[in-house]
């Protein structure tokens, strides 16, 4: 089959990750991926020169895109994007991508968290997502890992060598700032500070998962996935009580979402081609979807 | 303030009446009685008893294994076969049990029903219950449905609508599960069974007005109505009982001293309260504790009137079968409008002369606690005293934050001190 | 007799002035369109009725109109009305107070709370006290089938409650006036039936979110008037000539005691499904034909409310059937898949999703569920949900 | 002179009041609690000691004295400045790798702040309520960001040495005498002269006077941590409900907002609580919420009232949480809604929230009044005014200029009606923190 080339634009409420790939019905290749944190900038802005910079890796222009497919905050990607896909679809597809055997999919992003039950066809078969409470996600992590002065990518490496959690009591992803602000002046490691938040974070994701009824092995995707402090936290959690859950990860996780859309949009793109050289012959087919 | 800790005949008799019924219950196959389950509000004990089926009362089951800290695995295996997080725990605990096995809480296996009786009293959500429970079983379902005294009274209408039902729906299913028909007089036997020990337990509660009391009400009282609000009522077990009971209570009277609590003897009462709510299972004790740590006592509450509104003067009546049953039914705490409830506060507070009032709010129960804080407004209305309102669930432990109910409890009682010392110029400190 | 006069309604033909009259009586939170009802001839009265089952036959027949309260939705900021209730307690109650502590409510004359669940039994305790100037009544139809206890129960209550507000009206409790009422609300039931066969025909044409403010717009008319009212929009919106977008066509399922705000159902939507069908305003479903049953109009009613027509959260399902009801709805409807949505904290909508989801999954018809209250003002998850839900069934197909 | 002592350990500011025999209050102190709860307490006692014995002297000095009441304070930020510039230093040599270069710059900065001394710490500053973090802080900032523009230093690196700073250095006690404070003080102030002798006679005079604490009661969201025996603790509400009261005596229902919580309580005509709700455990609808908000839209506490109050039209804000807030903002901002009208939405948010814990609690009785650090923003007293209004029709809403010290006060209260004498002494020997 005709090779495509497809870009996925994931626009996450932190940061926008682009992903561009081959595909030719049967496989597909990975070309690039970039991943540019927004940071308080206008997210159009971000989107535009994130994408120029995929681009420029694999040295093409917008045009040469075969479909150029949105997913998250899909309103930022107007304008360049052909359509779009649902986070949970796109998740789904690119976590299988990354990791073929999985089961189930949680992306943990910076306000969300979303369990994703999959099939061995990439289907959605159940889902849960976390709801209006941060106390569960990247952005309280990464509000503590401030607080701590501890840099994002310190923050799992540190938790690992703790050895006795300190539990945090505050749950409130603000409010728990004071808990670790006191524990700061009553002595306690940093890394066993970040221990206790990650624990408490792997409970609540433990919770999710095991609401969506996931099945292993477990993906991780989103930023989160490289916070192997709390992959090691929710890990333990699966396993109490003897349940065997598999939690894995992708050095390109956070690009999941991305990769997905690309690979959907290749999708679509056969499917719409398939309709328009049918609509020759006969009526006019649905229009493309709308987001 | 406290004296260690003293066992009492009557509590042992209660721990021994509970054991043996779940080991009855386990036996009820092979002793070939048919097992009926059926709720504690509206349970028709007497008539049960006249069949000598074995009846299950699922909320037990639950508040059991929540002593036992079992009820969060049970909650847990119901939350992952789809039930939501929002809804009543008992249900979830119960289902949760039957998933893993029905196995009880004292280790012996709950047989399956043979009919599901539901007597649809004081709540909504026993309805959807058994629509779960028959699902599984897929046995007889009897239907009671019990009007609510929505407009404060109970209308002869009801009351006919309730006796014919028994007549036409739930004495025959009955009889079909049984293999006999109902034997009028035995049930009047046990009425009259029924009665003797509500006046016992009636006296037992009345008792509280006395300084120091002699019980704790709440507490204490969720002991003393396990067997009348169960299988028991109407037995000699149960008369025998409360009358030991009363006994203990009578001696403790006479001692002036105050009831056993699992933290000593409370005989220096600082104060008075009325309760308003179930209680939290899964902390009973620490719950209780700080109560007791306080110097608080408990005179007199409504949780107690679930299973029968004996306190406030129902009685069973062997002269009118089962337009007492009807009666008992529609007349349970639950089943009362909310103006009706704020009343029967306010006059507890009033008959027992209370410092103040705790409403505890438990998350599961919609029957109880929606318009609870409407009723603590009316009470302090009624009352002219300010009242306490503290929150958690029944068995689901999440919700229950021991040290968020303390400081709540504190900064009440040393309101209540604080008024008092008002009053009294030279006890400003509580 | 002025309830069975010709409508006065006077409507356009043109959609877009339909809509705008749809949704100003939607957003008519103060009820001034009641009032100028019943300002119209003397001995009006009108009576607020909670979900689900209301006797509004009955109510009608007396001279009463009833008015469907189903909270307030986002349209006004819960401040007082919160003071009643714990926060794990469903919001419905507390708007409804909030529209009566803000005196929106002081046209009624009357209050009905039909047993809905505890919640609703409750609240008919808390406006005892705290609307005192209201005539306020519970009233408890039997959960246990069509049985004769039950009907003579009912039947007393439902007679008592007629005499009443008869006495109130100063109308004479007639047998033909019941009838009539029937008659007013089986008109109006035919149009609703004509409505659901539009929209299920041509979704794109009859937007989710137009239907249910219409069908809320007759939450407080007079059963003739609605009908009109829907006639008049069904005719306009079919001729309203929009494209079928590649959009999956959806069953929308809940308990619909608290209603979800509009904008949920325009998320849904927008998601890429057609909602064809909804249980979202319970009461006005009554089948078209209310039997009859001996030419006696009381015993009509009676016989109607035991038997509800739809089944729904919050009447004991009987016979267990409730699972095998939905899936010969999806069916009927050729809906693509299920969206289960309950308010948060509701127990009779939550306990009844895992049957329904069982009874779904056993059918193979693809479902998603989520919670809702009806003051929430954030769709991300609901959009992502319902979207992603579109998407693989698009993507996949139905099984 | 016979004090009592209060103590009001909130979640972001420890409090300190005391009050005479006469219930008068004639020392207040207040520091932020972000670090250790001990030192918080300390703190704030002294600073409330201090500023007992400050008003004594200067109630001996005549005309010289304002000037001399606003050095002095100066001269106490200086010692903890001088404390920071250690604690700096040590914190950038200890950064792994960029030690060396980070080191000039921290001490250029610092050095640029104590020039700045007098404007900095000045009394607008003071009684706006702005603590020695919060204004060191965005001064370190600003020229923080100015330094990384010019140069190849990593800001993010340069604000990292100054937030394990800045925990250290107030994380001590800083240990001063009087005398010597004050006599820095004349000499800041410029005060020369028989001005200077007479300021100088008025300090050895009031010198002369002990002050002796009489008796304490601590309170507070972290009151269970204090070091105080547990007769001297007494529930916020309470000393809540008695601070108002005192400070305003048609009071019957006080609305506080603090940094964690929120509380609504009724008072009798005796001062008493008749009934209160809490709400606690989530950011949202607190003060925290709008230091959040304040951080995310890199804005000053005290900015946020101001600002909010030039709004038009109020943008609703549909984000409960306090972390959704934050994006929703960013959002809004991001299609073009004005920062104000942003902002005005926020605080009726907080408003709304605390609007249904007020009538949990009973309702809106003559007199509200509003305690708490968050009753010092405009916005947020303007949009309680609206709602009580809408919701209660005509109402009084007092806000007192000392209003954040009101649970202190409360407190010291209690302490002086309540404990006798004979309990002191027991308790004396139990409490470590607090022996004057
Ligand atoms: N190396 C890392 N270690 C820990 N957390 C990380 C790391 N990298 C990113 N994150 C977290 O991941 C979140 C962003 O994840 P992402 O999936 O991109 O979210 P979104 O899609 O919502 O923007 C951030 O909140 C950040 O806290
Ligand atoms: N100058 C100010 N302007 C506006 N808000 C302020 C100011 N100072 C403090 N606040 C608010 O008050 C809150 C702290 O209130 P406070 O009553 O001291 O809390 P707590 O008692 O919990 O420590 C802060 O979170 C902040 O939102
Ligand atoms: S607890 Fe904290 S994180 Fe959760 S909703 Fe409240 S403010 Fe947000
Ligand atoms: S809602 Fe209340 S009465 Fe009903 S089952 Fe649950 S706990 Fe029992
Ligand atoms: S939404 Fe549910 S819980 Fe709430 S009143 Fe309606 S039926 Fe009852």
């Amino acid at each position: 089959m005709q090779r495509l080339t497809c870009a996925g634009i994931d626009v996450g409420s932190s940061s926008i990750k682009v992903a561009i790939v081959d595909d030719d019905g049967a496989s597909a290749q990975l070309r690039t991926t970039v991943v540019e944190r927004i940071r308080r900038r206008d997210p159009r802005v971000v989107m535009r020169a994130t994408v120029d910079s995929a681009l420029a890796d694999v040295q093409l222009d917008l045009g040469d895109l075969a479909y150029v497919a949105s997913t998250g905050d899909g309103d930022v990607a107007e304008g360049v994007r052909t359509g779009h896909f649902y986070g949970m679809t796109c998740h789904a597809r690119g976590g299988l991508f990354l990791e073929p055997r999985a089961r189930a999919v949680l992306d943990v992003g910076a306000l969300w968290a979303r369990a994703i039950v999959v099939d061995d066809r990439s289907k959605v078969i159940n889902s849960r997502m976390t709801s209006q409470c941060a106390a569960g996600t990247g952005q309280f992590i990464e509000n503590i890992a401030r607080y701590l002065g501890v840099r994002l990518d310190e923050v799992g490496p540190l938790s690992l060598t703790a050895t006795r959690p300190e539990p945090v009591s505050g749950i409130c992803a603000v409010l728990a700032e004071t808990d670790v602000i006191n524990m700061v002046s009553r002595g306690i490691s940093t890394a066993e500070i970040l221990r206790g938040i990650h624990e408490s974070v792997a409970i609540r994701l433990a919770k999710l998962l095991r609401s969506a009824k996931a099945t292993s092995p477990v993906l991780v995707t989103g930023g989160l996935a490289s916070d192997a402090g709390l992959l090691r936290c929710l890990t333990e959690r699966l396993n109490e009580g003897g349940r065997e859950t598999e939690l894995v990860t992708h050095r390109l996780s956070i690009h999941a979402g991305a990769i997905g859309a690309a690979l959907w949009g290749a999708f679509r793109r056969r499917k719409l081609d398939a309709q328009r050289a049918a609509e020759l012959s006969g009526p006019r087919p649905p229009v493309a979807p709308s987001p | 303030m406290t004296t260690p800790v003293r066992k009492e005949p009557s509590m042992e008799t209660q721990k021994a009446l509970l054991a043996g019924y779940f080991s009855r219950l386990a036996r009820a196959k092979e002793d070939k009685r048919p097992v009926v389950y059926t709720f504690v509000p509206g349970n028709l004990a007497e008539l049960l008893g006249a069949f000598d089926v074995a009846p299950v009362y699922p909320e037990v089951n639950a508040l059991q294994s929540a002593m036992r800290q079992r009820s969060s695995d049970f909650i847990r295996e119901a939350e992952r076969a789809g039930h939501s997080e929002d809804v009543c725990s008992y249900v979830k605990c119960d289902l949760g049990m039957m998933m893993k096995g029905n196995v009880g809480p004292t280790g012996e296996v709950i047989p399956p029903p043979d009919l599901l009786l539901l007597s649809f009293t004081g709540c909504f959500t026993f309805m959807k219950w058994f629509e779960l429970l028959r699902d599984q079983y897929d046995c007889e379902v009897a239907m009671l449905h019990i009007p609510y005294q929505g407009d404060g009274e109970i209308t002869d209408e009801m009351r006919r609508y309730v006796v014919d039902q028994l007549q036409r729906e739930v004495i025959p299913k009955l009889e079909k599960v049984a293999g006999h028909r109902l034997d009028l007089d035995r049930l009047r036997e046990r009425l009259a069974r029924s009665r003797k020990a509500e006046d016992d337990l009636a006296w037992v509660f009345r008792a509280a007005q006395h300084r120091p009391s002699p019980i704790d009400a709440y507490f204490g009282g969720v002991y003393y109505i396990g067997p009348i609000f169960t299988s028991f009522r109407g037995t000699d077990e149960a008369c025998a009982y409360y009358a030991e009971l009363r006994a203990d209570v009578e001696a403790r009277l006479a001692a002036g001293e105050g009831p056993t609590t699992p933290s000593g003897t409370l005989s220096d009462q600082k104060f008075r309260l009325v309760v308003e709510g179930p209680p939290n299972w899964t902390s009973f004790r620490d719950f209780w504790k700080i109560f007791h740590d306080e110097g608080a006592v408990a005179v007199a509450s409504t949780y107690t009137q679930v299973g029968g509104t004996y306190e406030r003067g129902f009685r069973h009546d062997p002269a009118n079968p089962l337009e007492s049953l009807a009666d008992y039914c529609l007349s349970c705490y639950t089943n009362l409008s909310l103006p009706a409830r704020s009343k029967v506060l306010a006059d507890m507070v009033k008959e027992y002369d209370a410092d103040g009032f705790v409403v505890h709010s438990v998350k599961s129960c919609n029957s109880f606690s929606a318009g609870q804080l409407h009723m603590l407004r009316e009470v302090e209305k009624l009352t002219g005293l300010p009242g306490g309102f503290i929150e958690s669930d029944l068995v689901d432990a999440r919700y229950y934050g021991h040290s968020n109910i303390k400081n709540r409890i504190e900064s009440y009682l040393q309101m209540l001190a604080a008024r008092r010392g008002a009053s009294r110029p030279t006890e400003v400190r509580a | 007799m002025t309830t069975s006069a010709a409508p006065a309604l006077a409507l356009s033909d043109d959609l877009d002035e339909l809509v705008a009259e749809i949704e100003a009586r939607f957003d008519d939170l103060t009820l001034s369109r009641v009032r100028a009802w019943k300002d119209a001839a003397p001995g009006r009265l009108a009576v607020g009725c909670l979900p689900v089952l209301a006797p509004r036959e009955v109510l009608w027949a007396a001279g009463a109109l009833p008015v469907f309260i189903r909270g307030a939705g986002d349209r006004i900021d819960t401040i007082r009305g919160d003071a009643f209730y714990q926060s794990y307690i469903c919001h419905l109650p507390r708007s409804t107070l909030e529209l009566g502590l803000l005196g929106h409510l002081d046209v009624l004359d009357g209050m009905i709370f039909p047993n809905t669940c505890d919640v609703i039994r409750n609240l008919s305790g808390v406006w005892q006290t705290t609307f005192p100037q209201h005539f306020v009544r519970f009233v408890d139809p039997p959960q246990t089938g069509e049985r004769a206890t039950a009907a003579a129960f009912l039947r007393a209550d439902l007679d008592l409650l007629y005499r009443d507000l008869c006495a109130r009206t100063g109308r004479a409790p007639e047998p033909a006036a019941l009838a009539e009422a029937s008659e007013a609300y089986a008109e109006a039931a035919r149009a609703m039936a004509a409505l659901a066969a539009a929209r299920l025909a041509e979704p794109w044409n009859l937007p989710a979110d137009e239907v249910y403010q219409l069908r809320r717009a007759g939450d407080a008319m007079p059963p003739r008037d609605f009908a009109a009212l829907v006639t008049a929009y069904v005719t306009a919106a079919r001729g309203r000539g929009r494209r079928a977008e590649d959009r999956i066509r959806v069953c929308l399922v809940g308990a619909f005691c608290e209603q979800p705000p509009v904008a949920l159902l325009r998320a849904a939507e927008r998601a890429g499904c057609y909602v064809v069908d909804d249980d979202l305003t319970l009461s006005h479903e009554s089948s078209p034909t209310a039997p009859r049953r001996d030419g006696e109009p009381m015993a009509s009613i009676v016989h109607a409310a035991l038997t509800t027509p739809r089944a729904c959260a919050v009447r004991y399902d009987e016979h267990g059937a409730a699972g095998a009801t939905l899936v010969e709805r999806v069916r009927a409807c050729r809906a693509d898949g299920v969206l289960l949505a309950a308010p948060s904290f509701c127990d009779p909508a939550l306990l009844d999703q895992p049957r329904l989801t069982g009874a779904l999954d056993a059918a193979g018809i693809p479902h998603t569920s989520f919670k809702y209250s009806e003051s929430s003002g954030q769709f991300q998850s609901i959009r992502e949900q319902a979207g992603t839900f579109a998407d693989s069934v698009k993507l996949w197909g139905t099984a | 002179m016979k004090v009592f002592l209060g103590v009001d350990l909130g979640s972001t500011t420890s409090k300190a009041v005391l009050v005479d025999e006469a219930e008068r209050v004639v020392g207040r102190g207040i520091t932020n609690t972000r670090s250790n709860y001990d030192v918080a307490v300390e703190v704030a006692r002294r600073d409330a000691i201090t500023d007992a014995r400050l008003a004594m002297t200067l109630g001996l000095v005549g005309d010289a004295g304002a000037a001399i009441a606003q050095a002095f304070w100066v001269e106490q930020d200086l010692l903890r400045l001088e404390r920071l510039r250690q604690t700096c230093r040590a914190a950038a040599a200890a950064t792994p790798g960029e030690g060396p270069r980070l080191a000039p710059t921290v001490d250029m900065i610092l050095a640029r702040l104590f020039d700045e001394a007098d404007t900095l710490f000045n009394a607008e500053a003071r009684t706006r309520g702005s603590f020695f973090r919060d204004i060191v802080g965005a001064r370190f900032h600003a020229l923080a960001e100015e330094v990384c523009q010019r140069g190849a230093i990593d800001f993010e690196r340069l604000l990292g040495v100054y937030d394990r700073a800045i925990l250290e250095a107030e994380n001590e006690v800083i240990d001063a005498s009087f005398d010597e404070m004050f006599a820095a003080a004349i000499e800041r102030a410029g005060v020369e002269g028989p001005a200077r002798d007479a300021a100088l006679a008025a300090a050895e005079r009031a010198g002369g006077e002990a002050i002796d604490l009489a008796g304490f009661v601590g309170t507070g969201y972290g009151r269970a941590r204090l070091p105080f025996p547990r007769d001297c603790i007494r529930s916020e509400i309470l000393c809540h409900g008695l601070g108002a009261f005192t400070m305003l005596p048609q009071t019957r229902t006080v609305l506080d907002i603090g940094g964690q919580d929120t509380k609504a309580i009724q008072v009798d005509e005796r001062g008493l609580v008749t009934s209160f709700q809490m709400n606690d455990r989530c950011a949202a609808g607190c003060g925290r919420y709008l230091g959040y908000i304040a951080d995310e839209l890199s804005l000053g506490l005290h900015e946020l009232g101001p600002l909010a109050l030039q709004a038009r039209r109020p943008s609703r804000i549909t984000s409960t949480c306090t972390v959704f807030a934050g994006t929703e903002i960013r959002d809004l901002l991001s299609v073009g809604e004005k920062r104000e009208d942003v902002l005005s939405g926020l605080h009726r948010a907080i408003i709304t929230r605390a609007m249904s814990l007020l009538a949990r609690s009973g309702g809106v009785y003559d007199e509200l009044t509003f305690t708490g650090g968050v009753a010092r923003n405009e916005a947020a007293v303007a949009a309680l005014r609206d709602m009580v209004f809408t919701h209660y029709g005509p109402r009084t809403v007092n806000v007192h200029t000392d209003s954040i010290y009101t649970g202190a006060l409360g407190a010291a209260l209690f302490a002086k009606r309540g404990v006798p004498a004979e309990d002191l002494d027991d308790a004396k020997k139990e409490c470590t923190g607090c022996s004057a």
